[in-house]
C-alpha cells in the first residue's frame, strides 16, 4: 500500500462524523466534504444519499434550487459542509469580508445558504484547510450565520465540528466553544496553538486523527475515487493519480 | 423571435434584473453583453440566488466592470473554482456598487412570494446573522400560532426584469428548461421576461407529456432572441471553456485590463460579427 | 415494490392523509378499497385542494360510506359532472364527519408551506368570508411592511401520509408524475408517502433528461406498489368510465345501496381477485 | 340560418363582457362559459389565452394547481366565472350549503378558489343558470366568498355581472348592488321580478339582451364549436348538433 495523504486522512475523519445519516449536501467546489461523504455513502452499502449541489448530475432535484432548503427545513438534510473566510471560537462564520461592513477591505463571495442551514442541519461540519490566525479568529467581523442561537429561536442544527489542515475539533453547543479532538498525523498540539486565534478547549492528552484502515483505503480509492473523478476530475487525479483514468 | 440588441433595450436604465445561478447553461451571457454595449447604467441586479458558477459569476463581474450596475443584491458572487470576482469585490470594497447580503433560501423565498403576489414570504434561520441586522426588508415577527416562536418576514421580490438562456422555443413561444426550475420561478415573479434560446423547434412541448413538464409556458414570456451559444462559455452540455473565464480572470484583476477585455470581447467582437 | 394491502396497513387509524385532486389518474382508488377492506378508521382527509372530478371524488365518498373518515378538510367533495358525493353529503348534513372548508389557494399554500417546514403561509383573499371566520388556523395578521394592510396567515399543513397513483416507477423508485406536480408539493409535506404506480420500468428517469423533469426523487417515497389500474375508473389517458361512477352514485343515493355496493365492489372484488 | 338558441345568447353576452381580456380561466364542467370565452378568444384573432380548468390537454400549468392562483394574484387573469348555490343582492355567493353551519340541511360540494379568485380576478362573471327566489337570495346563509370588502382588504377583482336563463345583471361594486341589463329574447321584466328574492336596480327602460349578429354566430357555430366539442363532448352535439362531427 502507498503511502496515506492527509486528503485519505480527512475524508476518513469526515466519513466517521456521518456515520449513520440519510442524506448529505456537499456544497460547490467541495471535492474534499465530497470524497468524505462519498465514502459514507460507500460505508452505508449506498442507503446514503449524498446531493453534490452545483452539480446537475450528482443530485436529484426536480423543484429547483428551494427544494434542498426545503428539505433540511423539515429536517431531510442530516449533513451539510460550510466554511469561513473567518470563522470564530462561537462557531459563528464570515463569508462576507474583513473590516467594516458593509464597505469591506476584503470582499468574499457571500453567505450563501449559510444562514439557514447552519440553523436546520443537525451536523453541520466547518471545513477549512488553511488554519491560521487570519482564518480562526477571536470574533469574526461579520456573522453570516451564528454558532449557536438564543432560546425562542427555532435551531434544530449548527456545527458538530471544525476540520483544518492541522486538527479537528468537536464543537460543544451547551458552551459554544471548541474542544480539540485529534492532531492530524505530522501536526503537533504546538502548531495548532500558535495558528488558532480563539481559545479552545483541551483533552488531557491530545490523540492523533486515525489514518484510514485497510478496507477504508481500499474504498476510497477504488469506488469513491472513481464517483470523485466523475465529478471533480482535477481534483481526482491530483490526490488519486493513476488508479483514475483520465476522463 | 428577436436579437440579444433587441432585448437589451428592453431593459431600461435603473431597472432591478433578475439573473440564474449558471449551473446549467442559463446564464444570458449574450445578452449581458448587448446590455454593456447599450450603455445600460443603474441597474439593480439580483442574483437567484447566488452567481457564483464561473460564467454566471463572469456576467455578472462584466456587468459592473462596465459600469452598468448600481446594486447587487446576493447571496454570493463569485467565478466559482476560479476564484474571487475581481470587479465585484472592487466595486463592493470601493463602494462604486451597493452591495445588499442575502441568504439562498431567503431569496427563494421572496422571489416565490413575488410569484405569488403575496406581500411577504417567512423563514427560519437568519435571526441573530449580520445579514438580518442590516436589512429592513427582513423583519422578525412571532408565529401568530404560536407567541414567543419567531420567524422572519421577507419582503417579497418582483423584478422588473428576469433574463435567462433556455436550451429551446418552441413555434409557440413556449420555453423548455427541463429541471432548471428556478428559471420558472424568476419568470413568475417578474414584469418582464426575456431570454435567448439556443434552438427553435416547429413542434408544441405541450404535444409530448415528457417535454410538457419541463416548460414555461410561453404567456409568461416577453421576448425571446434567437441566439445559439448566448451562454458561451458554458456549453450546453454544462461544461465550461475554462480558459476563457481564466482569461477574463486574469484581465479584470485591473482597471486597465478588464477595460480593455471588454472593449476587445464585448465591443469589437460585436463588431466584426455585423 | 409491495401491494396496495401492504401500504393500507401502513396508515395508521386517525391519520391525516392527502389527496389528489384526480384530474389525472392520480386517485389511488385500489389503495382507498385497501383501506376499506382492513377497516380503516377516523381518518382526517386533507384534499388537494378538492376531490370532485367523478373518479376522486368517489373515493373520497366512498371512503366516507365504509365509515373510515372523522374528518374532511377540502375545498370540494363531488362526482363533478356526475353531481354531487351522496355520502359525503350525509354524513356532512347528518354530522357523522366533521367538514373543515378551504378555498383551492388557501390549502395549496398551507401545504407549500408544510413542505418548507415554514410555521405558516400567507395569502390575500378570504378576509370577509365565512370560510374565515370559522377557522382557528388561520388569522388575519398585519403585513408587517405596510401597517394596515391585512393579510391572512394559514397554519401550515403536514400530513402524515400522502397516497396516490403515478404513471410509472423507474429501477431506483423514482416516480415520474410529468405535469402533475401537486403530487410533488403532498409528498414533500408529508411524513409518509405512498404510492401505487401503473408501470415499473428497468431504466433510471434522470438518464433522460426530458423525463428528469417530471420526477419525483425516490428519497420522498416511503413504499411503492404496483398495481396496473389502481386508479380505475379513471384510465391512464385520463378519460373515465363513467357507467362505473353513474352506478356508484345511483347506488349510493341509499345507506343500504352503498353498503351492497361495497361488498360487492370493494369486498367481493378482492376475494374473487385472490 | 337557423334559429338562434339561448345558448348562443348567453355565450355572445359572456364574450361582449370579456373583450380586450388577455387571459380567462374557465372552471370545470363550465361549457356555457367556456364557450363565451372561447368565442371572446375566436374574436381576439387567438390573442387571448384561455385556460379550461381540470382539462390538462386545454391548459399550459407546469407548476401544478397552484400555479393559477398564484397567476391571479398577480393580476395575470383577466376573467373567471363562478356559480353559486345562493347568490345575494350584495354579490355574496354560497357553494357550502343551505342551513346552521356546519350542519346544512343542504350540502354544496364546497367552495373550491372562490374565496380567492373573487377578490384578485378583475372581470368575474356570475354564471347561475336557474333564475329562482331559491338560488337569488336576500342574503346568502354562509359566505364562501363576499362581493365587496372592507376597505384595508386588498381587493382588486370582483364581480362585474350575473348572467341566468332569464337575464342579464351588471354590478355595481360601489353600491354593492345588482342592475338589471337586459333580459334575455322570450323573457320578462316580471318573470325576472318575480323570481328574483334580492332588490335591484332597474334602467328606465330595460332592453332585450342581443342577439349575436351574424359574423358572430359564424364564430361560435364554426371554430369555437369545433374546440368546444373536443372538450364538452356531450354538451356541444346538444348545442350545435350536427355540425359536430362525432367524437
Amino acid at each position: 500500500m502507498t503511502e496515506i495523504r492527509d486528503e485519505e486522512v480527512l475524508a476518513t475523519a469526515i466519513a466517521d462524523l456521518l456515520d449513520g445519516a440519510r442524506h448529505i449536501a456537499v456544497g460547490m467546489a467541495s471535492p474534499l466534504p465530497a470524497t468524505g461523504a462519498l465514502l459514507a455513502r460507500e460505508r452505508s452499502g449506498g442507503a446514503m444519499q449524498v446531493s453534490i449541489l452545483g452539480n446537475a448530475k450528482a443530485s436529484r432535484w426536480t423543484n429547483g434550487g428551494p427544494e434542498l432548503f426545503d428539505l433540511a427545513g423539515r429536517g431531510g438534510i442530516d449533513g451539510f459542509f460550510l466554511s469561513g473566510g473567518q470563522i470564530d471560537g462561537r462557531g459563528n462564520i464570515n463569508l462576507v469580508g474583513v473590516g467594516d461592513y458593509p464597505q469591506s477591505t476584503v470582499r468574499w463571495s457571500g453567505s450563501f445558504g449559510s444562514a439557514y442551514l447552519y440553523f436546520v442541519v443537525p451536523r453541520v461540519i466547518l471545513f477549512r484547510w488553511e488554519h491560521s490566525r487570519r482564518t480562526l479568529v477571536e470574533a469574526v467581523d461579520f456573522v453570516s450565520a451564528p454558532g449557536t442561537s438564543e432560546p425562542g429561536v427555532h435551531r434544530t442544527g449548527g456545527p458538530i465540528a471544525l476540520i483544518t489542515n492541522l486538527c479537528l475539533f468537536a464543537f460543544d453547543r451547551d458552551r459554544a466553544r471548541f474542544r480539540l479532538q485529534s492532531v492530524h498525523p505530522g501536526h503537533t498540539l504546538d502548531e495548532v496553538r500558535d495558528n488558532t486565534a480563539f481559545d479552545f478547549d483541551l483533552p488531557e492528552t491530545v490523540p492523533q486523527t486515525p489514518l484510514p484502515d485497510a478496507e477504508t483505503l481500499r474504498a476510497i480509492r477504488g469506488p469513491v475515487a472513481e464517483r470523485v473523478a466523475t465529478i471533480y476530475p482535477v481534483f481526482a487525479r491530483q490526490v488519486f493519480g493513476a488508479a483514475i483514468p483520465a476522463a | 423571435m428577436t436579437t440579444p440588441e433587441t432585448l437589451a433595450a428592453m431593459i431600461p436604465d435603473g431597472a432591478s434584473v433578475i439573473l440564474p445561478k449558471g449551473e446549467g447553461p442559463d446564464a444570458p451571457v449574450a445578452l449581458a453583453k448587448a446590455l454593456i454595449r447599450r450603455g445600460a447604467r443603474d441597474l439593480h441586479l439580483i442574483t437567484l440566488p447566488a452567481c457564483a458558477a464561473p460564467v454566471s459569476g463572469m456576467m455578472v463581474d462584466m456587468l459592473i466592470g462596465a459600469g452598468c450596475v448600481a446594486r447587487v443584491e446576493t447571496s454570493g458572487v463569485s467565478l466559482g473554482e476560479l476564484g474571487p470576482a475581481p470587479a465585484f469585490n472592487r466595486a463592493v470594497t470601493s463602494g462604486a456598487v451597493t452591495v445588499t447580503d442575502a441568504t439562498c433560501p431567503a431569496l427563494y423565498a421572496a422571489v416565490q412570494a413575488g410569484g405569488k403576489s403575496q406581500p411577504f414570504a417567512t423563514l427560519r434561520g437568519i435571526i441573530g446573522s449580520d445579514l438580518e441586522r442590516m436589512r429592513d426588508d427582513w423583519v422578525v415577527i412571532d408565529n401568530p400560532f404560536q407567541p414567543g416562536d419567531k420567524v422572519v418576514a421577507l419582503k417579497a421580490i418582483n423584478p422588473d426584469v428576469a433574463m435567462f438562456h433556455a436550451p429551446m422555443a418552441d413555434r409557440e413561444g413556449n420555453l423548455w428548461i427541463g429541471r432548471g426550475r428556478d428559471l420558472l420561478y424568476a419568470a413568475h415573479a417578474s414584469k418582464v421576461v426575456l431570454a435567448t434560446v439556443e434552438t427553435v423547434v416547429d413542434t408544441c412541448f405541450y404535444d409530448d407529456d415528457a417535454l410538457a413538464a419541463g416548460v414555461l409556458p410561453a404567456f409568461y414570456v416577453s421576448a425571446i432572441a434567437h441566439a445559439p451559444g448566448a451562454s458561451l462559455p458554458m456549453r450546453m452540455d454544462a461544461t465550461v471553456d475554462l480558459d476563457a473565464v481564466r482569461a477574463y480572470a486574469g484581465a479584470a484583476r485591473s482597471e486597465a485590463g478588464l477595460q480593455d477585455w471588454l472593449a476587445r470581447e464585448v465591443f469589437a467582437a460585436r463588431s466584426a460579427a455585423e
